[in-house]
């Protein structure tokens, strides 16, 4: 059937999953919030198609020197309340970033040492080393760039304040952010006329918002409500891989999980395909490792560990492991589907004589233990690129000897020393062929065991047009989006 | 043609149980005709079966006519306008049956039929004449009161301007004054009789008390056990071949008649400028004045005065249920123990627990006794009051009030007092149960040389029973003789008006 | 109570389905299809057959079996909260009736600060101290859940020592085990035992709202109330799994409930809901 | 009445202070916590918590803390919330807002519905639509309402389309979320009104404006219902204080933004003065609410005003 025009005067309503709760400070996850409502912007971005990243609010970057990068500014655009977007604006924004007690992940005093104007057209951004990555870290929303009006001695008003194909008007607190389309955006049209982005903390109540029709469009639909979504044939079901791997954290650094052997025996041991299908409904992959395939540095001969229940009950024997008391596994109770997991983690374990214990925990009540070392697993979910495209703070914190995140407590010098290269790699090739060597040790050594990869699922109603999925979850309301009357 | 309000072969029934049974009757304009009976005969039944309200579970039978017209089979709606209207109700309780929230005025307009908007103004006059009727003055002031704000005949008088403001043919009276004191009583039925003859209105008037309607009854009808068992003029019902209950009903009206007393000398209790004041304060009035009387052994102190002047406060203090204020209680010591001194309270159904069995409720008094011994002086202060052991085993719904009230002064018998006082002990009773009652108390004086301290609105059971009389006036002794020199010569102004009382029924002219 | 009296409590039909569902709980390792934490992956959220009469819910665990189980878990955190809210509301109830003053004030005061708390909130402070669990959950409901009966034997107890009998067994010398003993407790026990029905199966529902927010018991274990939570997302697919749990609750709530009332009704007294309306007025 | 004053004082001051005791008792770091709600799981490190404490003297010794709180909040602040870095006041008063219209509307509808049922019961006490009536109040009261929503929720909003599924903004999403709000009291209160009622009805003061010539249902509207509705004010405050902060589940279930809600997922993110706000409002509210009801009543209940003790 042909396609039916698109309504310059429709609005979309998002259901989101998160709501902004830090008065739209930058540097927390509120500017996913402005980003996904189609106001924020960021110099540079990470194109999920072509894997680079491409000009945004910067038509272009260069290296003035190891450490000094200089962005030039795209012309003539303007803030939604009609001041330029010059140098001086974009470090402004920036170093308020830069100078939060809490910093960004991508954007902090660790990574950036300073950010100034160099013209009125040209930024510079100084880093305390050599970082190939900058320009990720440009593209990450917590380097979004405000009207210096945004900055009110309360906090942050991003009212009319941004560069974005929408500008948001109004807020019901706790509630939604009302968008009207932004007619002077520098980018071109905008088909929508304006926007709702409605915060929904509840996955099930997201899905049902779609499907009443309530919501346009509903992000992170919970596995659960898959398949009451694809069967129904007004909504349009998006998947695609996201960079959160399901993990089971086995503690490397005491009995019994010290043992390699034994870790590999619990790899063994699980049937991952049959917990993807079941638990996550489909909307999860079995996990070949610690990257999902589809990423360009995941190691394509990798393949999903086979259950091998004989194969695991030597290896245990072999480990010389007596069990004595049963293991705990730990599932936080910040995913629902965890407990689950854990529950067939559980049985499957029994399978191969180790006995073990679910407790469910609140991650809080965890993470002190967990990363003192004292427990002996822990069900998590990492999603390897929240702060920037690129896995190698991913690699760094949760790998390394000396790694600030790493709960497993896993240490491995020729894995430090492949990460160590890669900071410095300046070669993007190069840099993804350090990844998949690093990978491939975590995989040999088994240092945790990998679930599954997870998938983000957006669910869309038929009206709408022009939607492009993001799995990292930045970018929904744009100006390509529309909807038909 | 006379109105003429008939009812002809009256049931009541509860499921199979027949409360009222085949009651015939007529009451006809002009005409001020008593209902008497004991307690629980039927009489209340009666009259809201003749005004269709009986309560829902109850059903009745047989006829009644309105100049001929059958009002138990007109619908609820024509029923309605006959209430209020042709036949009105007076009760026993006026504050009870008012409604609290409700200004006087409120209740009259009500019953004018005037309850809707912009009514009020336009029957003004006639609320205020009504009241000015029945001497509420000044009327405008006690028409925006609420009931509660009233007193006791204050109230009486509000509700029987409401039974009177839309002019009705017949009122039914349920027991009007039984719950005033003597004064009030007097002046209500006064009032009562006088409306009734100037307007011609036909009243059934239902009390117990067969003496207090002598002289202004024209006709008496007796019911006893939900029978109307006899029938006739006043005049001709003190004659002797009347029916039994008849009889029983009026040799149980109290005679003024003196048995001889004893005193003793021996002072028992002593009661030194003892007073009483609730309220922290020390301005605010005492709800007892100091007082100082003296009680010897064998003595029968009866004890007037109106509602609220202190009688009870003055009991409880003798008692040594509450501490004086001022002054203080004396108890005579012999052979080093403190004079005993018990109460019986008034409503002989509260004073034993619903749920228990009366030997149990009893057992409070001997419960430090071994229990072979206890249950041996129950069985003797059952004897002391004349009933049979196994009421023990009953629960006190099982026993009627004379009963229990009997049970009750057992059950003070059982800690051997010296002193017993009966606060208005026989005023929720029926006469004949009253007479049982008080010829009880001075049996057990006589037997035992019980003093008795009886308190009593009701001048007719003073003069039965006293010795001695003590008047309260707002919370004041203010007259204490021999009973005798009172009746001659009352000293201060509310003595000369209780005794006064106690002739005034009397001097009402019967209609002619 | 007098012998005809339990009698006709007791041979109510709501006591019969409750003796039942008693019955059946505590039997329910026995009696029960299959091991409640069996999975089977392959036979995940299964309508009933005659395999699984109530179906199976997301592991391919059968549902009947996980609805006897938790009912384990579900009835006897409610019975002990309810005994324990009895014992301690009536202990205080009595204490603040019987000896007033500055005790009674107190228990006043602490009652409205707990009418006023939400009671989801107090469970979370609970919870915070001393991490989830049934200890927990017992703690954290029985902190709130004495206050109704707390409140109803203060004003039955004054209530009973205001009246004429009481002060006239007084006047007889009676003594202040005696009065308690014969006037106080029998007044209060016919109106407390029905509230206790009444409480019970309120409770039920409460911890059951806990479980479902995830507050309450923790997986492996599971009550009616987690079920019905992990059954929520699959309601369209598999109603079963909600209906049953959900079910449950109403079923024992609603009949001891009834149960309560008939306590009351052959007390002569008002609607066990009355009872607690009435302990809900105070002064 | 002072008395009930000095006890809202106490009262706030008790239960603010078991809300400031938690992250005091609580494994895990508080401020983590704190940083974790603000960004997603992953762990800050040592310098950023120590930085984040400092701006907010979280590591204060804790009386110190309970003091400057104390301090604060006797010059009328609630103090600035830990997550989001504003006053406490911008998020407890718009959530005291939503929360007061929601239990508001909750209660007013188990009002009418129990008048209306209670009258109902009373006056055909004993017949059928009476034991109708009271079997269908003793059954609400069972119903658990975290599996009732949901339902509904399938029912009227995915099949039917007739309402909405969540939210809190037109009067049409709020007919669900109360509607289940009101069971539970519409049992209470309906059982309430039928008793008042049924004794009102007894009462000798009916009787006698019956007599007077009052139609029954003149009667009924007159005199009985006032009465018998006596005991449902008394009720009505109780429960009205009770809803303030228990209706999480409600809220949960159709993301609304209240008042249980926002104490909730404060204490879940240990934000506490935000908690400690919040807390401290639903009290104070709780306390005005039975303050007035007891106020009302006692204008209302002549026996009550020339304090007669009634049973
Ligand atoms: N609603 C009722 N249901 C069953 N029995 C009743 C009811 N009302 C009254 N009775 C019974 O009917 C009988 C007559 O009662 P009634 O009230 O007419 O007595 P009474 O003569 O007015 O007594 P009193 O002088 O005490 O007022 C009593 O035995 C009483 O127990
Ligand atoms: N416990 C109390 N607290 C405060 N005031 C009281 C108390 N008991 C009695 N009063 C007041 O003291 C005064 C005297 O009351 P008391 O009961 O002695 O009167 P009474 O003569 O027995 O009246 P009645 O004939 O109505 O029984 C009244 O004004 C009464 O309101
Ligand atoms: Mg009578
Ligand atoms: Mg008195
Ligand atoms: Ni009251």
């Amino acid at each position: 059937a042909p396609e039916k025009a698109a309504d310059p005067e429709a609005r979309v309503v998002v259901a989101n999953f998160r709501a902004p709760v830090s008065n739209w400070a930058l540097e927390s996850d509120d500017a996913y919030v402005l980003s996904i409502a189609g106001c924020l912007e960021t110099l540079a971005k990470y194109d999920q198609g072509t894997k680079t990243v491409e000009p945004m609010l910067a038509t272009s970057w260069k290296q003035a020197s190891d450490t000094e990068w200089d962005f030039e500014l795209r012309k003539n655009v303007e803030f939604q309340d009609g001041t330029i977007m010059d140098a001086k604006a974009v470090a402004a924004s920036l170093n308020h970033v830069l100078k939060a007690t809490a910093p960004a992940r991508a954007v902090n005093p660790k990574t950036i040492k300073k950010v100034e104007a160099l013209d009125a057209d040209t930024v510079r951004v100084t880093t305390p080393g050599a970082d190939p990555l900058l320009p990720y870290r440009m593209a990450s929303v917590n380097a979004g760039v405000l009207s210096p009006a945004a900055y009110t001695g309360k906090g942050i008003d991003p009212m009319h304040h941004c560069t974005g194909p929408f500008a948001p008007v109004s807020e019901k607190a706790g509630q939604s952010l009302t968008l009207d389309r932004n007619e002077n955006y520098w980018d071109g049209e905008v088909k929508l006329a304006g926007g709702e982005i409605r915060y929904i903390t509840e996955g099930a109540t997201r899905a049902t918002q779609v499907q009443t029709g309530e919501a346009d469009i509903s992000m992170s639909i919970p596995a659960t409500s898959l398949a009451t979504l694809e069967a129904d044939d007004k909504i349009s079901v998006l998947k695609a891989d996201s960079p959160r791997t399901s993990t089971l954290y086995l503690n490397n650094s005491r009995a019994p999980f010290d043992n390699p052997e034994l870790r590999k025996a619990a790899t063994m041991a699980l049937d991952l395909p049959a917990m993807a299908a079941s638990i996550y409904e489909g909307a999860a992959q079995p996990a070949t490792g610690p990257f999902a395939p589809s990423e360009p540095w995941a190691n394509p001969d990798l393949t999903v560990p086979q259950v091998n229940l004989e194969e695991a009950k030597k290896l245990v024997e072999a480990s010389g492991y007596k069990q004595e008391k049963p293991l705990e596994i730990i599932a936080i109770t910040e995913r629902a589907e965890f407990a689950g997991v854990g529950a067939i983690i559980q049985e499957q374990f029994k399978q191969i004589g180790l006995q073990a214990n679910v407790v469910t925990k609140s991650y809080g009540a965890a993470e002190p233990d967990v990363l003192a070392g004292k427990y002996d697993m822990i069900l998590s979910q990492r999603n390897r690129m929240i702060d920037i495209a690129d896995p190698i703070g991913f690699l760094q914190s949760d790998y390394t000897c000396e790694g600030g995140y790493n709960l497993s407590h896993y240490c491995n010098e020729d894995y430090d020393k492949l990460v160590g290269q890669a900071l410095v790699e300046k070669d993007e090739t190069k840099r993804h062929d350090l990844y998949r060597k690093a990978g491939d040790i975590l995989a040999e050594d088994a240092a945790n065991v990998w679930l599954v990869n997870e998938q983000a699922i957006d669910a869309v109603g038929a009206k709408v047009q022009g939607y492009v999925q993001d799995p990292l979850t930045r970018y929904v309301l744009t100006k390509d989006l529309a909807k038909t009357s | 043609m006379t109105r003429e309000l008939e009812f002809i072969d009256l049931s009541v029934s509860s499921g199979d149980q027949r409360l009222l049974s085949e009651a015939r009757g007529a009451l006809r304009a002009g005409e001020l005709v008593a209902v008497v009976g004991r307690s629980g005969s039927g009489k209340t039944l009666l009259t809201k079966a003749i005004i269709g309200l009986l309560p829902q579970q109850l059903r009745a039978e047989g006829k009644i006519l309105l100049d001929g017209q059958r009002l138990d089979q007109l619908d609820e709606k024509a029923m309605d306008s006959v209430r209020g209207r042709r036949i009105s109700m007076l009760f026993q309780q006026p504050k009870r049956v008012m409604n609290p929230r409700l200004t006087i005025r409120a209740h009259l307009l009500e019953a004018l039929g005037a309850h809707g908007w912009g009514k009020a103004r336009q029957h003004e006059d006639r609320v205020l004449s009504l009241l000015e009727e029945v001497g509420l003055s000044p009327a405008k002031q006690i028409a925006s009161k609420r009931p509660d704000q009233l007193s006791g005949g204050m109230a009486q008088r509000a509700m029987l301007a409401i039974a009177l403001a839309a002019d009705p043919e017949f009122i039914l009276a349920d027991e009007p004054t039984s719950s005033l004191d003597s004064i009030l009583k007097s002046e209500v039925l006064q009032l009562l009789r006088r409306k009734q003859q100037e307007r011609g209105v036909g009243v059934l008037f239902v009390t117990h008390d067969i003496a207090s309607i002598q002289h202004i009854a024209d006709r008496v009808v007796v019911v006893s056990d939900g029978q109307i068992v006899d029938q006739c003029p006043t005049a001709l019902i003190f004659s002797k071949d009347r029916h039994s209950k008849t009889r029983e009903l009026i040799e149980a009206s109290l005679p003024p008649l003196r048995t001889l007393r004893a005193t003793d000398s021996a002072c028992l209790l002593e009661s030194v400028d003892a007073g009483k004041n609730y309220t922290r304060r020390a301005k605010g009035p005492a709800a007892l004045n100091p007082t100082s009387l003296r009680l010897h052994g064998g003595q029968v102190l009866g004890v007037v005065g109106r509602s609220g002047s202190g009688k009870s406060t003055f009991a409880r203090l003798l008692a040594g249920l509450e501490q004086p204020t001022t002054g203080r209680i004396i108890q005579a010591h012999h052979n080093g123990e403190a004079t005993r001194v018990q109460v019986i309270a008034q409503e002989p159904y509260s004073s034993f627990d619903p749920r228990l069995t009366i030997r149990t409720s009893m057992s409070a008094a001997v419960h430090r006794l071994p229990a072979i011994q206890a249950g041996e002086r129950m069985a003797q202060a059952m004897a002391q009051v004349g009933l049979p052991e196994q009421l023990l085993d009953r629960r006190p719904g099982q026993c009627s009030g004379g009963q229990l009230q009997r049970l009750a002064i057992a059950r003070a018998l059982l800690t051997e007092p010296q002193v017993l006082i009966c606060d208005e002990s026989t005023s929720a009773l029926d006469s004949v149960a009253q007479r049982h009652i008080l010829d009880l108390l001075l049996d057990l004086r006589e037997q035992m040389g019980l003093s008795l301290v009886v308190i009593s609105h009701d001048m007719d059971v003073i003069r039965y029973v006293s010795d001695d009389v003590a008047v309260f006036y707002e919370g004041e002794l203010v007259e204490h003789r021999p009973l005798d020199d009172f009746l001659v010569d009352p000293e201060h102004q509310h003595s000369k008006d209780l005794v006064a009382a106690l002739d005034i029924t009397a001097a009402v002219p019967a209609a002619g | 109570m007098a012998r005809n009296h339990s009698r006709e409590i007791l041979l109510s039909p709501p006591a019969f389905i409750l003796l039942a569902v008693v019955i059946l709980t505590i039997a329910a390792p026995w009696i029960s299809p299959y091991d409640p934490n069996a999975q089977s992956l392959a036979d995940r959220l299964q309508a009933p057959s005659l395999a699984h009469l109530l179906g199976t819910d997301a592991l391919g665990r059968d549902t009947l079996s996980r609805v006897l189980h938790g009912g384990r878990f579900s009835l006897s955190v409610a019975l002990i909260t309810t005994l324990f809210s009895l014992l301690v509301g009536t202990a205080l109830g009595l204490l603040s009736a019987v000896r007033g003053g500055w005790l009674d004030e107190l228990s006043l005061r602490v009652n409205d600060l707990l009418l006023a708390l939400p009671e989801i909130v107090i469970a979370l402070l609970i919870i915070a101290v001393m991490g989830p669990g049934f200890s927990t959950m017992v703690l954290s409901v029985g902190v709130v859940a004495w206050t109704p009966t707390a409140r109803l034997v203060r004003s039955m107890a004054a209530q009973a020592l205001s009246t004429h009998h009481v002060e006239a067994s007084k006047h007889v010398g009676a003594s202040r085990w005696f009065i308690l003993r014969h006037h106080v407790l029998p007044f209060v026990a016919g109106p407390v035992l029905a509230q206790a029905a009444l409480r019970f199966g309120l409770l039920l529902v409460l911890l059951g709202s806990l479980s479902y927010l995830g507050i309450g018991v923790q997986p492996p274990q599971s009550d009616w109330g987690s079920m019905l939570a992990e059954a929520q997302p699959h309601a369209i697919r598999s109603p079963w799994g909600m209906i049953a749990p959900g079910a449950a609750i109403f079923l024992v709530s609603f009949c001891v409930t009834l149960l309560g009332n008939r306590i009351t009704h052959v007390l002569g007294g008002q609607d066990v809901l009355a009872t607690e309306a009435k302990a809900e007025i105070h002064d | 009445m002072l008395r009930r004053v000095l006890g809202l004082g106490a009262a706030v001051l008790l239960s603010s202070f078991a809300v400031f005791l938690v992250p005091f008792v609580s494994p895990g770091d508080p401020v983590r916590s704190l940083l974790r709600a603000r960004m997603d799981i992953g762990a800050a490190d040592e310098a950023t918590v120590q930085a984040y404490a400092e701006q907010f003297g979280l590591h204060d010794p804790m009386l110190v803390q309970f003091g400057r709180w104390l301090g604060r909040f006797a010059t009328g602040d609630m103090g600035i919330s830990h997550i989001s870095g504003t006053p406490v006041a911008d998020q407890v008063l718009p959530a005291i807002g939503v929360t007061l219209s929601l239990a508001g509307s909750a209660l007013l509808v188990a009002i009418v519905a129990s008048i209306l049922l209670g009258v109902a019961s009373a006056t055909r006490a004993g017949q059928w639509p009476d034991r109708l009536i009271t079997s269908i109040t003793h059954a609400l009261i069972a119903i658990p309402e975290y599996a009732l929503a949901p339902l509904l929720v399938l029912l009227f909003a995915v099949r039917f389309s007739l309402l909405p599924s969540a939210g809190f903004d037109s009067p049409a999403s709020l007919v669900l979320p109360v509607f289940i709000l009101a069971l539970r009291p519409i049992s209470f209160f309906t059982v309430a009104v039928r008793s008042g009622v049924c004794q009102a009805l007894d009462s000798e003061h009916v009787l006698a404006a019956r007599a007077r010539g009052l139609s029954s249902t003149h009667a009924l509207v007159r005199h009985v219902v006032p009465h018998g509705l006596l005991p449902l004010w008394t009720m009505v405050g109780v429960w009205f204080a009770g809803l303030l902060g228990g209706s999480v589940i409600v809220e949960v279930i159709f993301a609304i933004p209240g008042m249980g809600r926002l104490i909730f997922d404060s204490i879940v993110d240990a934000d506490i003065p935000v908690a400690q706000g919040g807390v401290v409002v639903v009290v104070a509210c709780a306390v005005v609410v039975t303050g007035i009801v007891d106020l009302v009543h006692k204008i209302s209940d002549p026996n009550v005003r020339i304090g007669v003790r009634h049973g």
